[in-house]
């Protein structure tokens, strides 16, 4: 079978109205069934006809899962709310503006314009062997192309990999992460709702998956608490090209600083491993210490701890040593005469 | 759906994967199915066996209790017995919805069972009776007359068994075939994982190489679901359970050996 | 935006900005690019590309897609004409290369060669088809790294060998003229182990050469020089990535084919799909009023625009074959990669003493790449050393075929130098700016080996004006004084020189003055951006007095009767085009001067043309040039196009006799004398502020002045310079292939992978200015431009890089955040200098 | 046959848009035939919630358009193929280019990642439907009069529909603001310097005549 990219296969559409109508399609269509938000991720399985679906359900037209809500001083962030609206929501700006830095950070304008929150969080991996379309363990092969004596992987993972060397390239993950918030999880059998960080799933428990979504489960909106409203946020994402590109490397941390010493603190960075990863240990070892060049200097090099690297991807080390000292210390500004 | 996953590879040609997983619970429902089958079998079918008395001066000189397996030959039995487990529990258990962490414990365990096989290679060709687990030329007969007398066509009556029943050696030929197929492939694939012994290299065989090999792999490991299901039955069968017994203590009881074994094929204490 | 807009006040129109002919039609979406075209019953083709990077077809088995419903046909190879013999101007046969690239084939030597094409009533049928086709290939031995080739052993691209070689030429017989160079031919060529040996502390291996020149005494050079460098560098593979795909429609009319296509150039594109198709010149119409960039890599179209060709005469319908941007990532052609390892030797002054120069040309699978030689050429003239050697190969490889690209070769030979001369600055305590100024060429600077005993030279060079004028722009001295820490931050400034080749002669201009007054210009310059398909002919308007309002230019299709021009590409078109508009306007003059004498008296130099009226000089008796105009037709013969000159081409001709009895028709070919090799020149300055603790930098200014001749069209040249300066600052921060050298294969085929510059990679502040100051050897003054910014813009990024975080960070381009990162860490050079496509 | 080549040898010289769209729609009923022999890929089951019609109404500019569009058919392939509004362009069919940007209830998106039936009901705006009626050039288009902005104009439909639409968020940005607005584009001419001042220019054109 000759092989051709670039059109894509005619599928059935479903464009239901309502959350019920929705998951009502995805129990019917079981594994057949592929979920289109935004479809910026989508397209490119699509139109490479790598993956076939018999049937997509576009979410488009669910109101439901649209929009941003305040509910008792935190909010409630539908899944299929565009990027762009989460980064403009003057809630967001004011009491969690980490999510917007984060949120802005990804791809391009006309991407944020239609790229949802939900799949934003729920994209697949980005690495460029897999996205190739070469059957690999995440592709349900017995094989990782990444990690091998010719494989060209700068991009890839240095912690929490196991047989894929994959990494998750959401900007929103790390930053939702930071402020705690809980993923709201459907199907027809009924709700569930996770933190964050449990939402992703690593290569050692599910390495075909990238969060815990199973087929007839819909991602239907994201909740922030006010546990971290107004906090002081750092985020910093690095990347080869300033716009429409994927994270070397990025990291988000939330923190309230009493007289100087850090009373409470959450950290995470994404890019570094196939799930965004919440750095418990950074934040168990900093709570309590002062917010400093020196406290930052420990949470950098007790982040790395562990981290294994492959043939080009060794600068994520010091990269992620100075992103989560920075995060925990601070950064010093250049001063130019 | 066919027995055998197959992938484009990176190059556009089809190459085999692995086996299709289905076939683990085909093997799973073909073991216990035969479980049931053999036991209604031996319940309501089989006559019994009423072997010829042994004569007394024979029996005489059998002592109270018979060395069946030796210590080391225990050891080893247990070792295996754990690996494999571990082995079948980790290679099956994600496919069947309770997903973990299983790929470092699956090849720890696989080292164990390929050590234990090793060394009982080794022990079993040079500290042990190497022969006395593979069919002999009486075996072969005495099934026969067995079958003849089953399906009540007349024949002699077959003889007792040495050491081990018929039954005995030929499942520990096939597992032993199985086992040999897991480890040596499970081995090589030691190379496609992060390990401490090798720098990970899936390049050592071409893709179509590989592909047969994770299909070896694979069926040897869907078959040994089954082999260890009707393993662990026989071995929980009361007229077997003395052979269990002895898996643990070692010896058999005069009793036994005297009714199941025949001196003349398995001198005791020798 | 320009720092100071420099124009001619003698001018009326040259050296002003206006409004190009073409621009509301782009604004509006109503200028039509080769795939906007649609026509009744148009059928789509869809192309099968190769999955193995080196195989050969055994079978194709296409009966199953053929039995679909809507599936029209499918085109091979075998479906092909055999590749044709080319014929240059001076009607030397050059025959065909049976190795050279052709439209598909049935030996795929690069991963995305294409093998088939499928036409069927739309681009979903064509798909659905292609994946019935069983096609059964032999795997062949591959390589996509030319040091993997060269090794013991080694793998070659391609039966024949791994590196193209130049047969040395048969003498004549007595009395005989020298016959043609013999055409370049593969042979394998192996080093040895101990060749290698160099590789271990980084330096490129020097083995066995294919091709050497040499002038002066290098050796003695390198020994009395008071510091001596010896440099490893290597420069990436680059896609041209033309935002417009080499998409192509076609359809048959009476014999003739109609080709709507993405090319540079509009009538140097016929001859070329003539020769693919086989066919007489006469019967292609090529239709391409615009084209969505080319930067090289369609100068004249692309030879996979013959399958819709060929499929719409076997189908009898239109065919459209839209090429996706995958597909354009294979066949779109790039920019070869230089490995290159240059001893370099100085006084303490900075003066260099003499040059040794190594390189190999990753030249891909098919026709060899003249990078390598003109990265030697241009690297003698840029930095005029008195001595010195070039040794180089062309190596095959698997990879996408190669092309010019901007400055080629040109560009890499700067990339390969400029880092040594700003490390020299360093060691030697210099200035930058002066170590670039003590070694820059200036008026007519030698080039090059010697040809015929002789080195050759240029027509002018004002390198150090534009040094001196950037220097003073970019308050070179100011910012040298800034202090280069602060925080995590380190700033440099880097400045870098560059040149390339500005301009050819030899070619057509043909124009007809009409009785309603205006003057209609013919022109086969092709639309690719750089506007000159327009800028060009502002001469013959400003010679002949013509407000610009009352001149209509004709481009775009062949069908309507064009004038022989140059290859847009290459620089050249200003140079040679506006040659062109200046004799036929002065052609023009000449025949109004004629037509005047003969009405109103005197002799034909009495009389004067200016403001829409040849009349006698210091006023008197004259007429208009519509009265001009229908005089021209009622005195027929050389002054309607009756009778056309001698020595014009032979497609200039049929299209001036179609055009004859119109009104008074100017026809020239350019033959007037020049004295040197054309060629511009341009100086960048960069400010660079690197994040010591990601390896991310910012570029913070970009400043290029260029010597370019007579300024033209400020805007356009404008645009010209900080454009390419961006193509070869993409080489700098981050523009690269990425291939699996176990499979052959390409893994980044994406703008994501790819990484060409956005909008927010520019620098943040970006300046242009030119010397306006004419080339003595062309009328106008005028030079290309389309070059020499790329190798300037990316050095200077280099340069400053090295200025902000010193000589042990980077061995390559692109130089990334990773790269700066792990070697500040490492104190060392971190990254793999040598292995291709990482 | 024949009278298709007169149309398509003038079209360069600018057939009306109501010309081409005639010939267009009968192409594209060509290229939709294949279509009608296609059985459902699932199997036969009666109107869903959710299941979708062919043949759709789309307010392009201005105008209400019906087509018959493909369930997989994206935004950009019903413009160009179905429609005719080829000023909307295909530089990669990924959204890495913008080359097809389209403003869909004012805001941009990359049309060749929007399928055509989720935009039903939608305000849609090509480069087509910049410029007035009277063919007088938006205030943005006219910037790139004045300034000369772009080269080969590939990239230029989708330039104009981010900027506007970006004007409609921020319609008196920086410089800075601006690049980072439009920055969903690419130009592979790279005139991103020319192009800034073009936009800038046509921002400060739109700030005057509103």
């Amino acid at each position: 079978m000759a092989i051709v990219h670039d059109i894509m296969p005619a599928f059935e559409l479903f464009q239901p109205a309502t959350i019920q109508d929705t998951l009502g399609l995805l129990d019917r269509n079981g594994p057949d069934a592929w979920v289109l938000a935004g479809g910026l991720d989508s397209f490119d399985w699509l139109k490479d006809r790598i993956k076939r679906p018999k049937v997509v359900i576009d979410l488009s037209q669910v109101d439901e899962l649209r929009g941003v809500r305040e509910v008792s001083g935190g909010l409630e962030i539908g899944a299929m709310t565009t990027l762009t609206e989460v980064v403009r929501h003057p809630v967001v700006r004011e009491k969690f503006s980490i999510l917007a830095t984060g949120a802005e950070s990804a791809a391009s304008p006309q991407i944020r314009n239609q790229g949802t929150l939900g799949g934003n969080v729920s994209q697949d991996a980005r690495c460029w062997y897999y996205r190739g379309g070469w059957k690999c363990y995440r592709a349900g092969g017995n094989i990782c192309f990444a990690d091998t004596p010719t494989a060209i992987n700068r991009e890839h993972a240095i912690l929490g990999a196991d047989r894929c060397v994959a990494v998750n390239p959401s900007d929103s993950a790390p930053a939702l992460i930071a402020l705690e918030a809980q993923f709201v999880v459907r199907n027809s059998r009924g709700e569930r709702v996770v933190n964050a960080e449990d939402y992703f799933v690593g290569p050692d428990i599910d390495i075909t998956r990238m969060t815990i979504l199973k087929p007839g489960d819909l991602l239907t909106a994201i909740r922030i608490p006010p546990t971290w409203a107004g906090a002081q946020f750092y985020f910093e994402k690095v990347r080869d090209r300033q716009v429409w590109d994927f994270p070397l490397l990025n990291v988000a941390s939330a923190m309230v600083v009493k007289d100087g010493n850090i009373e409470r603190v959450r950290v995470a960075v994404n890019a570094a491993a196939a799930r965004p990863l919440r750095l418990t240990a950074v934040e168990d070892a900093v709570r309590g210490k002062p917010r400093n060049a020196a406290t930052g200097e420990m949470a950098g090099k007790l982040a790395v701890a562990g981290a294994q690297t492959l043939r080009f991807n060794g600068y994520k080390v010091p990269l992620m040593r100075n992103l989560v000292k920075r995060a925990i210390g601070g950064v010093e500004e250049a001063k130019w005469a | 759906m066919g027995i055998v996953e197959f992938a484009t590879s990176p190059w556009g040609q089809t190459v085999p994967i692995h086996i299709s997983f289905f076939l683990m619970w085909v093997c799973a429902i073909g073991g216990l199915a035969f479980l049931i089958v053999h036991a209604i079998y031996v319940q309501f079918v089989a006559k019994a066996e009423h072997a010829g008395p042994v004569p007394p001066e024979v029996s005489a000189r059998v002592p109270a209790k018979i060395p069946r397996h030796s210590l080391a030959s225990r050891l080893f039995h247990w070792t295996m017995a754990a690996a494999m487990l571990a082995l079948l529990i980790t290679a099956f258990l994600p496919k069947v919805g309770y997903p973990f962490a299983w790929v470092t414990y699956h090849w720890i365990a696989g080292l164990v069972l390929t050590a234990s096989i090793v060394f009982h290679v080794f022990h079993a060709s040079f500290w042990s009776d190497f022969w006395s687990i593979w069919p002999d030329k009486i075996d072969i007969e005495d099934a026969k007359r067995r079958w003849l007398r089953a399906t009540g066509k007349s024949a002699p009556e077959p003889r007792k068994f040495a050491k081990y029943p018929l039954e005995n050696k030929a499942y520990h030929a096939i597992i032993l075939l199985a086992g040999l197929s897991v480890t040596l492939t499970g081995v090589f694939m030691m190379k496609r994982v992060q390990t401490p012994f090798f720098t990970r290299n899936p390049y050592v065989f071409g893709d179509m190489t590989w592909g047969l090999m994770y299909v070896l792999h694979g069926l040897a490991g869907v078959g040994l679901i089954a082999l260890i299901m009707a393993h662990i039955y026989f071995a929980l069968r009361p007229e077997k359970f003395a052979i269990t017994k002895s898996m643990v203590f070692g010896p058999i009881s005069r009793e036994h050996y005297l009714e199941h074994h025949d001196p003349e094929r398995w001198a005791p204490s020798e | 935006m320009p720092a100071n807009t420099p124009h001619k006040p003698a001018h009326r129109l040259i050296g002003k900005n206006y409004v190009t002919p073409d621009l509301v039609a782009k604004v509006t979406g109503r200028a039509k690019y080769a795939e906007d075209y649609r026509a009744e019953g148009m059928l789509f083709a869809k192309l099968v590309l190769s999955p193995m990077p080196h195989a050969h077809v055994r079978s194709i088995d296409a009966s199953e897609a053929l039995a679909m419903p809507g599936v029209k046909a499918i085109l091979t190879v075998d479906d092909l004409p055999a590749p044709a013999d080319a014929m240059t101007d001076l009607g030397q046969v050059i025959p065909a290369n049976k190795l050279a690239e052709r439209a598909l084939t049935s030996d795929p030597v690069y991963q995305g060669d294409p093998i088939l094409a499928v036409c069927a009533v739309d681009e979903l049928t064509c798909a659905e088809a292609i994946e019935k086709i069983r096609i059964s290939f032999d795997r062949l031995p591959h390589v996509v790294d030319p040091l993997v080739t060269l090794r013991p052993g080694g793998p070659n691209a391609r039966a024949e060998g791994n590196v193209w070689f130049r047969p040395v030429a048969a003498s004549p017989g007595p009395g005989q003229p020298p016959p043609p160079p013999p055409a370049p031919a593969v042979q394998e060529l192996k080093w040895t182990d101990a060749d290698f040996a160099d590789m271990k502390e980084g330096k490129l291996p020097m083995g066995k050469a294919t091709d050497e020149w040499t002038y002066g005494d290098w050796e003695a050079g390198l020994k009395k020089a008071d510091l001596v460098l010896d440099e490893t560098f290597v420069t990436p593979n680059t896609s041209h990535q033309t935002l417009e795909t080499r998409t192509a429609m076609a359809y048959w009319q009476n014999g003739k084919v109609f080709i709507h296509c993405s090319t540079q150039s509009t009538s140097q594109t016929v001859p070329a799909l003539a020769r693919w198709l086989h066919m007489d010149p006469n019967d292609v119409v090529v239709i391409s009023e615009y084209t969505g960039g080319g930067f090289g890599s369609k100068i004249t179209a692309s030879i996979q625009a013959i399958i819709p060709a060929l499929l719409s005469k076997k189908v009898n319908a239109p065919v459209m074959m839209r090429v996706s941007r995958e597909e354009e990532h294979f066949i779109g052609k790039a920019r070869p990669s230089i490995h290159g390892r240059l001893k370099v030797g100085f006084t303490k002054d900075g003066r260099i003493t003499a040059v040794d120069m190594f390189v190999i040309c990753d030249s891909g699978p098919y026709d060899p790449q003249g990078d390598a030689n003109q990265a030697g050429r241009q690297l003698s003239l840029m930095y005029q050393p008195p001595a010195m050697r070039w040794r180089g190969l062309s190596v095959l490889t698997n990879t996408p075929p190669r092309v010019s690209q901007s400055q080629p070769g040109g560009f890499q030979g700067i990339v390969l130098m400029e880092p040594v001369l700003s490390k020299a600055a360093r060691k030697l305590g210099l200035d930058q700016v002066a170590i670039h100024r003590i070694n820059a060429p200036e008026g007519k600077a030698l080039i090059g080996p010697p040809v015929g005993g002789k080195r050759q030279y240029v027509t002018s060079a004002f390198v150090r004006d534009a040094l001196d004028r950037g220097k003073e722009l970019f308050r070179w001295d100011e910012r040298k004084m800034q202090a280069k820490r602060s925080g995590t931050k380190a700033r440099g400034i880097g400045v870098a020189t560059s040149c390339f080749v500005g301009g050819s002669v030899g070619f057509d201009g043909l124009l007809v003055i009409k009785p309603d007054g205006k003057m209609y210009v013919q022109t086969g310059i092709g639309n690719l951006g750089t506007e000159s398909v327009s800028d060009c002919h502002r001469v013959a308007a400003e010679m002949l007095g013509v407000p610009w309002e009352k001149v209509e230019i004709t481009w775009g299709h062949t069908g309507r009767n064009l004038p022989w021009s140059c290859p847009s590409g290459g620089s050249q078109t200003t140079h040679a085009m506006t040659r062109a508009a200046y004799i036929t306007a002065t052609d023009a003059t000449q025949k109004l001067q004629q037509i005047a004498a003969k009405d109103l008296g005197g002799k034909p130099e009495d009389y004067e043309v200016a403001n829409e009226r040849v009349s006698r000089k210091g006023g008197g008796a004259g007429m208009s040039l519509a009265q001009a105009a229908k005089r021209a037709i009622e005195l027929g013969g050389i002054y309607d196009g009756h009778e056309l000159p001698k020595g014009i081409n032979k497609f200039t001709v049929s299209s001036a006799q179609a055009l004859k009895g119109q009104g008074l028709l100017a026809v020239a070919r350019d033959t007037m004398p020049r004295d040197g090799l054309t060629h511009s020149y341009v100086a960048g300055f960069a400010e660079v502020e690197v994040d010591l603790e990601t390896g991310k930098y910012q570029i913070l200014d970009y400043l290029a002045v260029a010597d370019v001749g007579t300024i033209i069209h400020p805007r356009a040249l404008g645009g010209q310079i900080l454009g390419r300066s961006m193509l070869g600052i993409g080489h700098a921060i981050g523009q690269k292939w990425v291939y699996d050298q176990h499979y052959g294969l390409a893994v980044a085929k994406r703008f994501h992978h790819n990484k060409p510059p956005t909008i927010l990679d520019a620098p943040v502040k970006m300046q242009w200015d030119a010397l306006d100051i004419p080339d003595p050897e062309t009328p106008v003054g005028a030079r290309g431009i389309g070059e020499p910014p790329v190798g300037a813009g990316c050095c200077a990024i280099l340069n400053a890089l090295s200025d902000a975080i010193g000589d042990e960070v980077f061995r390559r381009a692109p130089v990334t955040a990773d790269t700066i990162l792990a070697s500040l860490e490492a104190g060392r050079p971190m990254e793999e200098g040598l292995t291709a496509h990482i | 046959m024949a009278d298709t080549n007169k149309k398509m040898d003038e079209a360069p010289r600018g057939l009306s848009r109501r010309d081409l769209i005639k010939g267009v729609i009968a192409a594209g009923s060509v290229s939709s035939a294949a279509y009608l022999f296609r059985t459902s890929l699932v199997r036969a089951q009666q109107p869903a919630a959710g299941s979708v019609e062919r043949l759709v109404t789309l307010t392009v500019n201005g105008q209400q358009r019906r087509a018959d569009v493909m369930k997989q058919e994206t935004l950009a392939t019903t413009l160009r193929y179905k429609l005719g509004l080829t000023g909307t362009k295909l530089g990669c069919d990924r959204s890495e280019c913008g080359a097809c940007t389209v403003l869909i209830d004012d805001v941009p998106h990359y049309s060749c990642s929007v399928l055509t039936h989720s935009v039903r009901g939608k305000k849609i705006v090509t480069v087509e439907g910049l410029a007035s009626a009277d063919g007088k050039l938006h205030p943005v288009q006219q910037g790139v009069i004045d300034e000369q902005g772009f080269q080969c104009a590939f990239c230029m439909s989708g330039y104009l529909m981010a900027t506007v639409g970006f004007l409609k968020t921020n319609p008196n940005p920086t410089r800075a603001e601006l690049a980072h607005g439009i920055s969903g584009n690419l130009c592979r001419c790279q005139d991103y310097d020319k192009i800034l001042n073009a936009m800038m220019r046509g921002a400060e054109n739109l700030r005057k005549v509103s």
